[in-house]
């Protein structure tokens, strides 16, 4: 069976709100229902068919066609079916994620999996700030699954992160990993300022030390051999990403920080 | 039945519920995980005096393992799923965490699971590390020699303990030789340990004893220097008599291992001095698990 | 015909221009005319001497009575899929009026100012912090730490009123107070102490500042940190400035939000904030954030007693929905997705209405200049010199009582808007 | 428009009336006589239903710095509860610290017509005004806090005369347009600007020398003889403090007899037994109270459930920041004058000390035997939100409920209270004294908190539910000031209702040194401190209501 899939009629100047299109929620509905849904957009909601073409599909299996970054919310609260997008798209793309598969042909906005607990999300493209990040006021952001960007991460990817992995084949911006709790940021490129700032815990693993080296408020460790990245690079293994090719190694330089915290996060670089 | 010489017994080896686990331990080469093992298997022979039972199950190569280092797998059988996790977790922190370079990893899946590393990490002093890959969690232990990697938990399954059978021969070296033969072969069986030192036990036991304080007294009925003291059938030829004991996962896997370990002893037959094959039981009373020694060989 | 009029002084008039909240102003009113004779700064004297120029509202640049400028207005908001109401430089009633209005039109609210304010706003609604208020500071500090902030040329008169008083409370020696500059260096000579004591400095750039916090906190909590030097300066010399806020019976540590001039300066201000605490742990020590001036303070405090929740709140679903991102004015203009844009500014003329695509509404104070004529321009009275009014000031406690000084018959910004709402 | 309201059971403990049916008669805004002429515009049945006048919580932190504070803080717990406009009411957020406007409505919706803010800083009393004025329908006022301003410690620590705090604190009540003198932990706000961790009832101060127990004599006496009806309130020392039962009982018998409440009290009702340290101090402090009989409390009940707990005791606050939870906490000194600190909390069922906090309260409730002298709170929202106030007078109310409750929570926390062997049960007149007749009593309304003739018309109609919570919940009728704003549980009309003060009489010669003192050491002008009553009233929505004085009172 074909996708269930929604075209978007024409670029609107407002931002939507795509919250209720999930597998979860277009579960055993009927196209005709599925027209009806309230899609808010500015100060009006509209339906979904006024906003979408839409083409009749497995529900399980959506697509978003024509998507540009004013979609928001897309796969919102899903934990199970795959949604995937043609297009960019918006803010807080997979937030409160629990499992499935999202994937986005094109860049995504801000909160890119935001205090998501489970499942993947792939951006083939740009993520931008605040990837698996926590709302404001929220203390913890994604809490398990995985994102994947095949291209740059934007600013402050990993804020608040607690569990779950953030693979990044491209460049991040500043502030990776700011206040980082727990969890996992690989970074195949390069980045940008203030790398782990106020991290608590949890670990950054890059393939190359950054250009702006590391900075003084972590303390290097040392050389190693860890063992457990071998597990690890065991993991990406069966992921769609390049990671899966990246030679193991398990030879790091180690740096742990932020020392103005309690310093028990890693910074890990491939030697 | 006669195998080559050999009378199997119309008997059966009686054995009882446990609960078990795997473990993988790794090190920076075979002999390191070796040694690990070793001592974490060491004094395991019977729980009646050691807490648990556990064996080296066999050697695993780099690409069989989680962190692709060479490790040894063991089995560790107990009573009950308490008494395991507290036999896992004194023997791992004091013969795998203190072992260079080793790691420690779960070998078994299942859906009940005990702690592995869960309390190790407390040796960490806070400087612990928790990851989780997977869907599993490992702590990172820092420690003298770099890093300590173990699985947070490891599953625990049903099995079955105390498969026997007896090896009655004309010669100690004979009954040795036969029994040395049995192990090598079940060795190649998964799932099963052989958790005695060298996985043959000269001093079987019977239940009770004249001594208040003992429950368990060597088995007369099998001493062949008492052949005239006590009421037994052993032949006049045998003079050593040797068991074999096995744990294993499920009763089939002890099924293999036994059919294999008497075909070896068989092998040597009559000739090398063996005579005949019986088994231990307490009359079926105590243990749900009979190994019909019989069945096992048609 | 002239006629003759009177001048009238005023005593203890207190500025809505400082964000310090002076109010021991004298003021001269001559007609229209004002004039602070005593005890203005840089932004208090220009706040109320702008003259006023235009009376008349306007719309597409044609002169219009004040109802018409507010019906069309109404037509606007009613025909809007997405309003925002901004700028927001006004008292009190203007704030509350504005959010009766954006909960009646689901507008968003910002302010123009909330770039800054966000750079604590965030730091509140995630950790939280020990600070303390201008009074206090007045009477107790003993070490002042300054944080990536000339204050004086934000502040002109922060040190003279707060730093170096004759008489303190608890008889402290003012000339014995430390005055340590972190990162940027005083532009003035405010900072130096009546008796000439020079303020120390430590300097380095914005771009290293988070670090050098992030150390400075490090070693406050007495780690180890195996670099000789962050952004240039010395971690001995580090060292002895978290020794120096220890030992201190009163510390404070401020900053001007708005001078820190980089993208998520928010974690730097968090790490601020909880060295404090840490600070606290066996001292006493307090943060001190900087700001309040437009009506930052006062606009914030109304929404979020009125909604729940600080600027950046959209009403868009009949409830307010706070996202400090989404709701960000100038990206939502960036991205072209306000079609209706309300800007308050009624302080400061020198303020410019941020470009955009939108229909604009502005509500100015009198003598504002466009760079485009807007939609609708309605010339609104400035709390304080044209009607009553109340304002906070920087430390989110005190709020002052404005006063009229004059009576130019300008509209208030609270009468403009509630009448909006009531022609939605 | 005169209004019959027809053959209600009336409950109106401040005329002795318990369930008679009688009829009451409103006009403009107020309880009247019945007509001579027996002429009538409107009638209202209520026959079969539970009249009692419109209810009151005299301690609710509703306005102010802290409580903004607390909203800032909390953009999570708003989101869960956010309210949208109608076409009645403007949108807002509820549950721990919830907008003005949506307290005011659901406040209204349980039938409450007035709420006092207990912790109004001099300094930021401006602030709680405005918040106040933009909380519809319902009555507010306010209590001063002072106790640990400069000001006043060091007119102690001059030896001032009791004549010169009197004006000084006369002067402040009005100019800060409040009710009623507050004072929170007596001194130690200021003792932790001086790096003092904690503050003893008899310990001093390490600047000025003077004691929590001088502060307390001073202030209670300063509102005695200025004839203020509130009595002093007093959050004592040692807040949540384990073993501060202790403190509480010699704070009561060092009151020398003056009137005094005290507010919050299951929080300061703490022993020391048991394996955890920590044992309920309820029973001694209700036979104390049951004894003292110049002593009033609320109670300050905890109920389950994420709030956040904000307070003017910036010295406890800052010693509890580790149990924040959310993990976020503020405290601030402020102006001199005060200070405040605001911690997320999260009362647990399963946590022994939360389980015993909550039997310590009902212990309370149910020991002290003069429902006059001891009202119905959770000192919202650092017990619980206001929101929970029917399920409370439900425990209250219903045994059976109560110990089906408690037989839920810790155990061993259950072993350590007597509760469930406490069989009384809450009558509704009893409700209706600590919910009205007593609150406005403490208070000093005058006008409110009966169904007298003179009375204003807050009323509030019941359908006598056997689970009380449902009936408290939602009234059939709930009228303030005369009209009718809430029918069958829904808000049907919005009002604004008045602020209420005393303006105690007091020399104004004292300005002449308080001018010195704001041109000195603080950053405001003393004119500039003083709110006008225009202020109050403001854009025409507020009134001010001044309450009478006690006769005793010097003017």
């Amino acid at each position: 069976m074909s996708s269930l899939t929604f075209t978007l009629k024409e670029v609107t100047r407002q931002r939507i709100d795509c919250s209720p299109l999930t597998p979860n929620k277009l579960a055993d509905k009927s196209l005709a229902d599925i027209a009806k849904i309230q899609l808010v957009t500015g100060n009006l909601s509209e339906r979904a068919d006024a906003l979408f073409i839409i083409t009749e599909g497995d529900s399980q299996s959506i697509k978003f066609k024509g998507s540009n970054s004013k979609l928001d919310f897309i796969g919102h609260n899903m934990t199970k079916g795959k949604i995937s997008v043609d297009g960019d798209v918006g803010a807080y793309f997979g937030i409160f994620m629990e499992g499935g598969l999202l994937s986005v042909k094109g860049n995504s906005f801000i909160y890119t999996g935001c205090e998501m607990k489970g499942g993947q999300i792939k951006v083939n493209g740009d993520a931008g700030d605040f990837i698996g990040g926590a709302r404001p006021g929220r203390r913890n952001g994604m809490t398990g699954g995985t994102v994947i960007v095949t291209g740059n991460a934007g600013a402050r990817a990993g804020d608040h992160m607690r569990r779950g992995m953030i693979l990044i084949e491209g460049n991040t911006g500043d502030y990776c990993g700011s206040r980082m709790i727990s969890g996992t940021i690989a970074v195949q490129g390069d980045c940008g300022r203030h790398l782990g700032y106020a991290m608590k815990r949890g670990t950054i693993l890059l393939n190359q030390m950054p250009t702006r080296g590391i900075t003084a408020n972590f303390n290097d460790c040392g050389t190693h051999t860890l063992g457990y990245l071998a597990l690890l690079f065991t993991s990406f293994k069966k992921l769609d990403t390049t990671f899966s090719r990246v030679d193991n190694f398990s030879r790091v330089r180690r740096y742990a920080g932020d020392l103005a915290g309690i310093g028990m996060g890693e910074i890990l670089v491939k030697i | 039945m006669i195998i080559n010489g050999v009378t199997i017994d119309e008997t059966f080896a009686e054995a009882f519920p446990m609960k078990a686990t795997r473990l993988i331990i790794t090190a920076h080469n075979a002999k390191w995980a070796m040694i690990s093992a070793q001592a974490f298997t060491g004094f395991a022979t019977s729980v009646i005096a050691c807490g648990c039972e556990a064996g080296v199950e066999r050697q695993l190569k780099g690409n069989e393992t989680p962190d692709g280092r060479p490790g040894v797998s063991i089995l560790i059988f107990a009573m009950g799923g308490k008494g395991l996790a507290k036999q896992v977790e004194t023997r791992s922190g004091q013969c795998v965490l203190t072992s260079p370079t080793s790691a420690l990893f779960s070998g078994l899946d299942s859906e009940k699971d005990i702690p592995l590393g869960q309390n190790l990490r407390y040796f960490g002093d806070g400087f612990q590390i928790s990851k989780v890959i997977d869907g599993k969690r490992y702590w990172r232990i820092p420690v003298m020699d770099g890093e300590f990697l173990t699985q947070e938990k490891t599953g625990v399954t049903a099995a079955v303990g105390g498969g026997n059978f007896l090896v009655l021969a004309e010669s100690q070296s004979q009954a040795l030789a036969a029994c040395e033969a049995a192990i090598e072969e079940m060795q190649k069986i998964p799932n099963v340990i052989m958790p005695f030192p060298g996985g043959v036990v000269r001093s079987g036991s019977k239940v009770g004893s004249k001594y208040k304080a003992l429950n368990a007294s060597t088995n007369d009925a099998f001493c062949p220097t008492l052949k005239g003291q006590t009421s037994n059938d052993l032949p006049a030829e045998v003079e050593s008599i040797m068991e074999i004991v096995i744990d294993g996962l499920t009763k089939e896997d002890i099924d293999k291992a036994m059919k294999v370990g008497i075909e070896a002893v068989c092998k040597l037959g009559s000739k090398e001095g063996v005579r005949r094959i019986s088994a231990g039981n307490y009359g079926g009373k105590l243990g749900p698990f009979h190994f019909h020694l019989q069945e096992i060989m048609s | 015909m002239t006629e003759k009029v009177e001048e009238v002084i005023r005593y203890d008039v207190p500025s809505p221009f400082c964000g310090i909240a002076s109010d021991d102003l004298t003021v001269s009113i001559i007609g229209q005319k004002v004039k602070v004779l005593e005890n203005g700064d840089a932004y208090t004297s220009p706040g109320f001497e702008t003259p006023i120029t235009d009376r008349a509202p306007r719309v597409n640049g044609k002169e219009v009575t004040l109802a018409v400028a507010v019906e069309h207005t109404a037509k606007l908001l009613r025909k809007s899929k997405q309003t925002v109401i901004s700028g927001l430089a006004t008292d009190l009633n203007g704030a509350r009026a504005a959010m009766a209005l954006a909960d009646k039109g689901r507008a968003t609210v910002d302010h123009m100012n909330s770039r800054a304010v966000f750079k604590n706003t965030l730091v509140l609604q995630n950790t939280g912090w020990m600070n303390t208020t201008l009074s206090e500071v007045k009477n107790r500090v003993d070490m002042l730490l300054i944080v990536g902030s000339d204050i004086e040329a934000g502040f002109p008169r922060f040190f003279e009123r707060i730093i170096w008083p004759e008489d303190t409370l608890f008889d402290q020696d003012i000339e014995s107070r430390s005055i340590i500059y972190l990162g940027k260096g005083p532009s003035g000579k405010a900072s130096t102490s009546p008796e000439g004591k020079k303020a120390e400095v430590m300097l380095c750039d914005d771009a290293d500042l988070p670090e050098v916090l992030s150390v400075l906190r490090a070693l406050v909590a007495g780690r180890t940190i195996n670099a000789q030097e962050v952004g240039g300066v010395s971690v001995t010399d580090l060292a002895q400035l978290a020794t120096r806020l220890k030992e201190a019976k009163y510390s404070v540590v401020t900053w001007v939000a708005s001078m820190l001039e980089f993208d998520h300066a928010e974690v730097s201000v968090q790490m601020v904030c909880e060295m404090v605490k840490d600070l606290n742990i066996k001292a006493r020590s307090s943060g001190l954030p900087l700001g309040g001036k437009d009506g930052e303070v006062t606009v914030n405090q109304v929404a979020v007693w009125q909604s729940g929740y600080p600027m950046r709140t959209n009403f868009n679903r009949g409830y307010p929905d706070y996202d400090p991102y989404l709701s960000d004015c100038l990206r939502m203009l960036k991205d072209d997705e306000v079609d209706t844009l309300l800007w308050v500014s009624s302080f400061d003329i020198t303020r410019k209405v941020p470009a955009s695509k939108a229909l604009t509404v502005v509500l100015g104070r009198s003598g504002m200049t466009f760079d485009t004529e807007p939609a609708v321009f309605i010339p609104v009275g400035t709390p304080g010199i044209d009607h009553k009014g109340r304002a906070f000031r920087a430390d989110g406690v005190v709020s002052l009582p404005l006063r009229q000084l004059r009576d130019s018959g300008l509209p208030s910004t609270f009468d403009v808007l509630s009448a909006i709402e009531q022609a939605l | 428009m005169l209004m019959k309201l027809t053959g209600g059971r009336i409950y109106d403990p401040a005329y002795g009336i318990n369930g008679k049916v009688r009829d009451i008669y409103v006009d403009d805004g107020w309880i009247v006589e019945a007509p001579s002429d027996g002429k009538v515009l409107q009638e209202l049945d209520l026959r079969g239903k539970v009249v009692m006048a419109g209810a009151i919580d005299m301690h609710t932190h509703i306005g102010g710095g802290k409580v903004n504070i607390a909203r800032t803080m909390l953009p999570e717990d708003h989101a869960a509860d956010v309210v949208a406009r109608t076409e009645l009411m403007r949108s807002g957020c509820g549950h721990a610290a919830p907008s003005t406007l949506t307290a005011g409505y659901r406040y209204a919706e349980m039938g409450y017509t007035a709420g006092f803010e207990p912790a109004i800083l001099p300094s930021n009393a401006r602030q709680a005004h405005m918040e106040m004025h933009d909380t519809p329908i319902i009555d507010k006022g306010g209590y001063v806090m002072l106790g640990s301003d400069d000001y006043l410690l060091r007119m102690m620590a001059a030896n001032n005369d009791q004549e010169s705090i009197n004006n000084y604190v006369a002067w402040t009540i009005t100019h800060s347009q409040a009710i009623g003198v507050k004072v929170v932990n007596p001194g130690g706000i200021n003792a932790f600007k001086f790096n003092q961790r904690k503050l003893d009832l008899d310990e001093k101060n390490s600047f000025y020398g003077v004691t929590p127990r001088e502060i307390l004599l001073r202030l209670a006496r300063a509102v005695k003889e200025l004839g203020i009806p509130h009595p002093l309130h007093v959050h004592g020392c040692n807040l949540g403090v384990p073993g501060n039962m202790n403190t509480t009982l010699d704070t009561m018998n060092g009151i020398e007899g003056l009137p005094m409440h005290m507010t919050h009290i299951q929080f300061h009702s703490y022993g020391t037994e048991g394996d955890y340290k920590f044992s309920s101090g309820a029973a001694e402090i209700a036979e104390a109270i049951n004894r003292h009989k110049n002593i009033t409390v609320d109670v300050g009940q905890i109920l389950f459930g994420q709030t956040v707990t904000a307070s003017g005791d910036s010295m406890h606050q800052h010693a509890g920041h580790a149990h924040a939870h959310p993990n976020k906490w503020v405290t601030m000194d402020i102006e001199c004058d005060a200070g405040c600190g605001v911690l997320p909390f999260k009362y647990k069922d399963q946590s022994y000390v939360n389980a015993l906090q909550w039997m310590i309260g009902l212990e309370t409730f149910l020991l002290v035997e003069d429902p006059w002298r001891i009202f119905l709170t959770t000192d919202h929202p650092n017990g619980a939100p206001f929101t929970s106030y029917p399920h409370l007078i439900r425990l209250l109310m219903d045994k059976t409920f109560r110990n089906e409750v408690l037989s839920r929570l810790h155990p061993e926390a259950q072993k350590a209270s007597r509760l469930a062997s406490i069989d009384r049960e809450y009558s509704l007149y009893e409700i209706a004294i600590m919910t009205r007749a007593g609150a406005a009593k403490l208070v000093g309304l005058a006008d409110r908190g009966h169904l007298g003739v003179g009375g204003a018309a807050d009323i509030t109609v019941y359908t006598d539910h056997a689970d009380r919570e449902k009936m408290f919940s939602k009234p059939d009728y709930v009228f303030k000031d005369g009209r009718i704003v809430v029918k069958d549980g829904d808000l049907i009309d919005v009002t604004w209702g008045t602020t209420h003060v005393v303006k105690p009489d007091y020399d104004k010669s004292i300005e002449t040194s308080l001018k010195v003192y704001f041109d000195k050491y603080l950053t405001m002008k003393m004119g500039n401190f003083k709110i006008s009553d225009d202020e109050i009233v403001d854009d025409g929505r507020g009134s001010l209501t001044i309450q009478p004085l006690h006769k005793g009172g010097r003017i």
